[in-house]
């Protein structure tokens, strides 16, 4: 093994005095209050599990075709109205998303959460086969194409959905709460089922990266684009697959989020930055990496609205800014990230 | 015996140019003060911001969606150093305020770009995506600076006058600062430190091997482009007397984006024929009911279009439109493919 | 910018290696390498694709530290130096693909190689006093490598071969001690390879040149010694005239060679 | 990637269609400058009118038509087009941004020119220089948004010949401390529209210890400021103000820090969270309504539909009551759901009602004045000062700074009684004339509210507390 050289061996020596620092900080705010601190962990756990599933389809279509789809974030929106807007229909607006008060039945959710996907998930092969796929390894205009297409739909979503932000129901058969054993603490129960779903995508997705061979072809894309490219005439199959399966996880991030958070006009803009931050830290196409990604932005988000010292906690987000110049500076292709 | 096309297509590029100073140099005789102010003027400093854009992609291969956020720094530091309603009560002298402003910005341009200029490509379009967005939230959260309301009333030099009623000279000062810098980043094209960041741009590695130090090149090279950003910065506070965090929120950075697109990413006149298009489009298209009602949703299929059809934007098909009626006029086509421009882009 | 002094007497090898290895994530690409090279010598590395070559030559040029070994180039620990420094130390390569300044011109590109060495890459002002001699050094550059006619031609609109014939220029622009070229004649013309040939044969002795080469006849012709590389280790080292009587040689890539051809 | 020479035909049209795109562009913007008669969406001019002899006056308009609040504009325009409709105007469509027709105000013509913003104080102040010096309107109504309000009141300063009357911009600044010469705002701001909650929840509710949360921005910094001056000054203490970043969606940090022994807390969210707040605090917290004051939002009609029964028996405060009986408010009420059927049921809304009693009072002060502006707007701008405007919900004043004085509503949200579904609100105290200083509190000097102040502290009551000898 080469020797470290001294520069990066002082960086690495600061960066874990800073997070012995932080871990000392968290620790003794903890011991304070284990209660306050056990509910915004799962806070922080519950948001990287919604930023992971949206962040694992960015991350996936990079992967293979070194695409970014900066209309991600407007996948996410439009699935979340189409979803709002079908529920409406199913249950005539009856239907409220209010607390104790949801007369959504089972299919009033799963219904839209299908038909959204599906929706958004085609919007994102039309997306890949009218306009991306003539211009493969072009990947500055591609990612051009999709900024161009975010805009477009962002408009066209402001003049066709009125109304205020709003919530999607959660199914009337979910409890609305459950209490954990831990410091007598009832916590919400939609926000367990989205970590839950985001530890089902990430298995699922991994047991299809590692056992299929759509996943070997992933695999060999993320290390070496050409010799995808070698693989012959099937690959155009296989990078619809991907943007079809990434897409469908934009909706399906955003009909969780919109059941959990809201759904809002401003979707768009924050969940492409929130997918953004998760690959640059993560590194871009490591599935692993979007995983740690979503944890520590989901993490920082939350442990930083309510740790930071009093007068200070709206700065909370200049932390994640912090946390992405720190990794940057240590690892330029992120925690995960490998030379393309 | 090909002189005849050569004259032709310098008539066809130098012509419109010629026209267009001439008409830019009588501009407060020849229009309304609205029109001067709202249109020209801002057609002006907005084109700044876009070429501190295109003189990224176009010499150096860095596509950059930092620069809004870097002349909201230059914007934000010297409205709150001289007099206002707003931000921190300090009551520079307004040209310092300014200078200080201008070397706020190109620092933090050059220590963002000591960790941003190790990402290549969309990389980089990535990490400075997010570095807008969180100078942006810095200015909306740290209200000590600005507050969602900003800062209003901002003090300016006297030269600059009241830029309501009196549009003249700003329009003047914007005009003359941006032919200085358009004049200056075309003169460093040829020098040394030009060729090299050209080298950069067409192939880091190779660069590298022949004893260049790439990482250094590229952050000066950001540096220098946020340096002109700063002068947009500077130039939009005195226009609009204020500035606010949603100056420089996502959609004014995809604003400068567009413009710079539409213009043309690969040559710095695009920047503000792509400026002028954007802000007569945006006036025009203002009041008026357009089919479907939007302007943002025509901005966007034009955007659109222009990346599909035309990566080099209105420079890049007034460029094929000369080469056209040059070959028309040699009568053979034999006349040599244009590759600059084409074979310039760092994809 | 001599190199002499620090030279200790020319049967010290000017670039040795020692255990190089490189890994990436869980792949091998090079394995415990022993090299050494004596200044002027010509040496060629051949083996089949894969086989470590390029990973090699990226080490020794400093695109990449090893992740086990020692690279010493002028008798000097270079280990983790910078490609950049070595390029001034005097080392210059070629790479596989034509890696050229497609916009600019072939002035430009040469004009480029030259001030990569001799500094001046920050100077935003153009100076005739200073520029004039460099100008002239390329333009003389362009000559020897019969680009004369090309100089204001951007780089992207000349043929494949003349930007090899630019490549090689550009390599000698330093006034390198070591130039490294890979695989210098890939894709030309019969005609064209002949010619390449004896540009690189009628390189200055003082100059040490390492070349990868498929192209046999180039490698051969060329080289003084070879030493064959696969699977990312060296296999065998010898005059060409031992390699092209190695049993293990043929087995592994003349007769693949020779089946493809 | 070089194009085929078909690929160079087809850039050589798109540059054709951009390149006559622009030229048409320049033609409207010269021609916008020196015709008056000229860029109007609603030209009023055809005539039929015989009393429209007069010279067509122009009226800008403008509100959001992007951003966060651009869902609002339909409601802001159908507010603002009434008072022509009620003169005998037409609507011209059922949109109502799409204006009237035939509308006359004492015999002059009016031409209605519009305009929209995106709740940033650039656009606003972009937008009312194109209504003023393109388009030359004399008079111009609008913004939408707090911050938006305060730039344009400052750039009125700039513009002593024409008149602005504001739209619904609620920041206290706007005319405590902006103060122009020239700037009207007849509807109450963030601030008084929290005049009475402070002094229900000490004396009614028994609390002592509050926590209030609202977005970190003007508009709820100005809310949240009237409440913590009355609910001081009374002897209340508020224990911490938090506040959710701009844009926040997931509040459950925030709700967490809520701590479990204050009395009850205040909240001042926006109109964008209000939603998510309500549902995030319902899972983490349980039934919040004896827990809870809310700001505006809660009781907006679109608002309140989406919160449903969960918020009944919460007590919030505003410039409208929408179970008034009074005649004159139901016939504002059944007039707006006549003229636009999509705004049926919203007439309570402030984005509406702000609106309508601004047109209304400019369409007061031209009666006045006969539709003579040609002295400077000076007698019509008296007219506006010391106007005594008979609003639907009350009479309204203008105090020294040009803002209005106004009845106050207290409200509790009840269960629904009408059979739409929709909890309803009922007023359970009126405050007479709350005027922007709360009785003195505030004044050009104090410092604007932000997130600290103003400060909470003992202070002489307002009239209309216990304390200060209120109802």
């Amino acid at each position: 093994m080469s020797a470290v050289p001294p520069r990066t061996l002082a960086v690495r020596v600061l960066i874990g005095l800073v997070l012995a620092f932080v871990a000392v900080y968290v620790g003794y705010k903890a011991a304070d209050d284990p209660r306050t601190f056990v509910v915004v962990g799962l806070n922080g756990l519950t948001l990287a599990g919604l930023y992971f599933v949206v962040a694992s389809g960015f991350t996936l279509i990079f992967g293979l075709m070194r695409v970014v789809n900066m209309a991600h974030g407007s996948l996410y929106m439009l699935a979340g109205f189409f979803a709002l807007e079908l529920q409406k229909n199913l249950t005539g607006g009856e239907a409220t998303s209010a607390f104790g008060t949801s007369k959504a039945g089972i299919g009033d959710w799963i219904i839209p959460l299908v038909v959204a996907c599906l929706a958004v998930g085609l919007i994102g092969l039309v997306m890949q086969q009218v306009f991306l796929r003539w211009n493969q390894g072009q990947e500055l205009r591609q990612a051009l194409i999709t900024i161009a297409i975010s805009i477009i739909i962002a408009d066209q979503v402001l003049a066709n959905f009125g109304g205020v932000a709003e919530n999607l129901a959660a199914p009337s058969s979910f409890p609305e709460t459950v209490s954990l054993r831990l410091y007598d603490i009832s916590y919400p129960f939609f926000r367990i089922f989205v970590l839950l779903v985001a530890i089902a995508v990430g298995l699922a997705l991994w047991a299809m990266i590692k056992r299929t061979r759509f996943g070997m072809i992933v695999r060999a894309g993320v290390d070496d684009r050409q010799m995808v490219s070698a693989l012959g005439i099937n690959i155009q199959l296989v990078f619809a697959s991907a943007f079809l399966i990434g897409a469908f996880l934009a909706g399906l991030g955003g009909v969780l989020g919109g059941t959990m958070i809201s759904v809002n006009k401003g979707n768009d803009t924050t969940y492409l930055l929130f997918s953004l931050i998760v690959v640059i830290i993560g590194g871009m196409g490591s599935l692993a990496g979007a995983a740690i990604g979503a944890l520590a932005l989901g993490l920082v988000d939350a442990f930083g609205d309510v740790y930071l010292p009093a007068g200070y906690t709206n700065y909370s987000v200049l932390l994640i800014f912090a946390l992405l110049v720190l990794v940057l500076a240590v690892r330029p292709l992120g925690l995960f990230g490998r030379p393309a | 015996m090909t002189r005849s096309p050569h004259l032709v297509e310098r008539a066809l590029w130098w012509g419109p140019g010629i026209v267009v100073v001439l008409v830019l140099a009588a501009a407060p005789l020849l229009f309304t003060d609205f029109y001067l102010s709202a249109v020209l003027t801002k057609a002006l400093w907005l084109g700044l911001a876009a070429v501190s854009l295109t003189f990224l992609a176009g010499y150096v291969g860095m596509v950059s969606l930092g620069q809004v956020a870097l002349y909201g720094i230059a914007g934000f530091t010297m409205a709150n150093l001289v007099e206002a309603d707003g931000g921190s009560a300090i009551a520079w002298n307004p040209w310092l305020g300014t200078l200080a402003g201008i070397l706020v910005c190109t620092g933090v341009g050059l220590l963002f770009g000591a960790i941003a200029s190790r990402s290549y490509g969309i990389y980089f379009l990535m990490i400075t995506l997010a570095f807008g967005v969180i100078v942006y939230l810095f200015f909306a959260q740290v209200t000590q600076l600005s507050g969602f309301g900003g800062v209003n009333n901002v003090d300016r030099p006297d030269i600059v006058s009241n830029p309501v009623s009196d549009p003249a000279n700003l329009f003047y000062i914007a005009l003359g600062t941006a032919a200085a810098v358009y004049v200056l980043l075309r003169y460093l094209g040829r020098t040394p430190f030009g060729l090299a960041l050209q080298g950069v741009r067409d192939d880091p590695s190779r660069m590298r091997a022949l004893g260049f130090n790439v990482p250094l090149l590229r952050m000066l090279a950001f540096g220098l482009g946020a340096l002109v950003a700063a002068f947009a910065g500077i130039l939009s506070v005195w226009w609009n007397t204020r500035i606010s965090p949603g100056s420089i929120d996502l959609p004014r950075t995809l604003d400068v984006l567009i413009i710079a697109v539409i213009g043309g990413l690969y040559r710095l006149e695009g920047a503000w024929v792509g400026a002028i298009v954007f802000t007569v489009l945006d006036n025009w298209t203002r009041g008026i009911d357009i089919v479907g009602g939007r302007f943002n949703t025509v901005i966007g299929v034009v955007f659109l279009a222009i990346v599909l059809l035309s990566p080099g934007g209105l420079m890049g098909i007034w460029q094929s439109i000369t080469d056209f009626v040059g070959r028309r006029f040699a009568g053979t086509g034999s006349s040599p493919p244009e590759a600059a421009e084409e074979s310039a882009h760092p994809s | 910018m001599s190199i002499a002094a620090t030279e200790p007497e020319s049967a010290e090898p000017i670039l040795r290696l020692r255990g190089v290895g490189r890994r990436f994530g869980g792949v091998l690409a090079v394995h415990d390498v022993d090299l050494d090279v004596m200044p002027g010598e010509r040496r060629a590395l051949l083996g089949p694709n894969g086989a470590g070559k390029t990973t090699l030559f990226n080490v020794i040029s400093g695109e990449f530290p090893p992740t086990a070994g020692r690279v010493e180039l002028f008798g000097r620990d270079v280990t983790t130096m910078p490609a950049r420094r070595r390029a001034k130390l005097g080392l210059t390569r070629t790479f596989q693909t034509s890696r050229l300044f497609l916009g600019l011109t072939v002035e430009d590109n040469l004009y480029l190689a030259v001030i990569g060495v001799r500094g001046g890459h920050l100077r935003p002002v153009r100076l005739s006093g200073r520029d004039g001699p460099i100008r002239e050094r390329a333009r003389d550059l362009a000559q020897r490598v019969g680009l004369e006619r090309q100089l204001g031609t951007l780089v992207g609109s000349l043929s494949h071969g003349e930007q090899r014939q630019l490549e090689v220029g550009m390599a000698r622009a330093g006034d390198p001690k070591i130039m490294m070229l890979d695989e210098p004649a890939a894709g030309l013309s019969r005609g064209e390879r002949v010619a390449l040939t004896e540009l690189l044969l009628g390189l200055d002795r003082d100059i040490t040149l390492i070349l990868i080469e498929h192209d046999m006849d180039v490698a051969l012709g060329v080289a003084e010694r070879v030493t064959m590389m696969h699977d990312g280790r060296v296999i065998v080292e010898g005059t060409p005239a031992e390699i092209r009587g190695n049993q293990l040689v043929h087995d592994l890539y003349l007769g693949s060679h020779h089946a493809h051809a | 990637m070089r194009d085929g020479s078909d690929g160079g035909r087809f850039r050589l049209w798109a540059f054709l269609t951009v390149l006559a795109f622009l030229v048409a562009g320049i033609a409207a913007g010269c021609g916008g400058d020196d015709g008056d008669d000229e860029g109007g969406v609603t030209a009023t001019t055809t005539g039929t009118d015989a009393e429209a002899t007069g010279e067509p006056l122009r009226i800008g308009i403008f509100s959001n038509n992007e951003g966060a609040f651009a869902p609002f504009e339909g409601q802001t325009w159908g507010g603002a087009m009434l008072p022509l409709i009620e003169r005998g105007a037409t609507p011209a469509s059922d949109d109502p941004t799409d204006g009237v027709e035939n509308a006359v105000i004492a015999g002059r013509p009016i031409e209605i020119v519009y305009g929209g913003s995106d709740s940033t104080p650039d656009s606003a102040v972009e937008e009312a220089r194109r209504l003023v010096e393109q388009e030359n309107v004399e008079i111009l109504l609008g913004p939408l948004s707090g911050s938006e309000g305060i730039a344009v009141a400052n750039y009125s300063k700039e513009q002593p010949g024409v008149t602005f009357v504001n739209g619904i911009s609620g920041a206290q600044d706007t005319t405590l401390k902006v103060r122009s010469e020239n700037f009207f705002r007849f509807h109450s701001d963030g601030t008084q529209w929290t005049a009475g909650l402070g002094d229900y929840a000490y004396n009614e509710l028994g609390w002592r210890n509050v926590v209030t949360i609202g977005d970190d921005y003007d508009f709820p910094y100005s809310q949240i400021a009237g409440f913590v001056a009355e609910f001081c000054a009374i002897g209340g203490n508020v224990t911490e103000r938090l506040w959710p970043p701009l844009g926040e969606e997931d509040y459950s940090s925030f709700i967490t820090q809520i701590p479990e022994d204050v009395d009850g807390f205040f909240m001042g969210v926006g109109g964008t969270g209000t939603v998510a707040f309500v549902n995030q605090y319902g899972q983490l917290r349980g039934n919040l309504a004896d827990k809870i004051m809310g700001g505006i939002f809660m009781t907006d009609p679109v608002i309140l539909e989406e919160l449903g029964d969960q918020v009944v028996g919460v007590v919030t405060a505003g410039m409208t009551a929408g179970d008034s009986e009074e005649p004159a408010y139901l016939e504002y009420a059944e007039g707006l759901g006549n003229a636009y059927a999509d705004l049926e049921g919203t007439a309570s809304s402030v984005f509406a009602y702000g609106y309508y009693t601004a047109m209304e009072a400019i369409a007061q002060a031209l009666e006045e004045v006969e539709g003579d502006l040609s002295d400077d707007h000076a007698a019509f701008r008296e007219a506006l000062a010391n106007m005594e405007l008979d609003a639907p919900l009350g009479t309204i004043t203008l105090d020294e700074n040009r803002q209005a004085i106004m009845d106050n509503f207290l409200q509790q949200i009840v269960e629904d009684q009408t059979g739409d579904g929709v909890p309803d609100v009922q007023t359970i105290k009126t405050i007479p004339q709350v005027d922007q200083t709360f009785a003195g509190f505030f004044s050009p000097e104090t410092p604007s509210p932000d997130r600290t102040n103003p400060a909470c502290e003992e202070a002489e009551p307002p009239p209309w507390t216990v304390q200060g000898g209120g109802g």
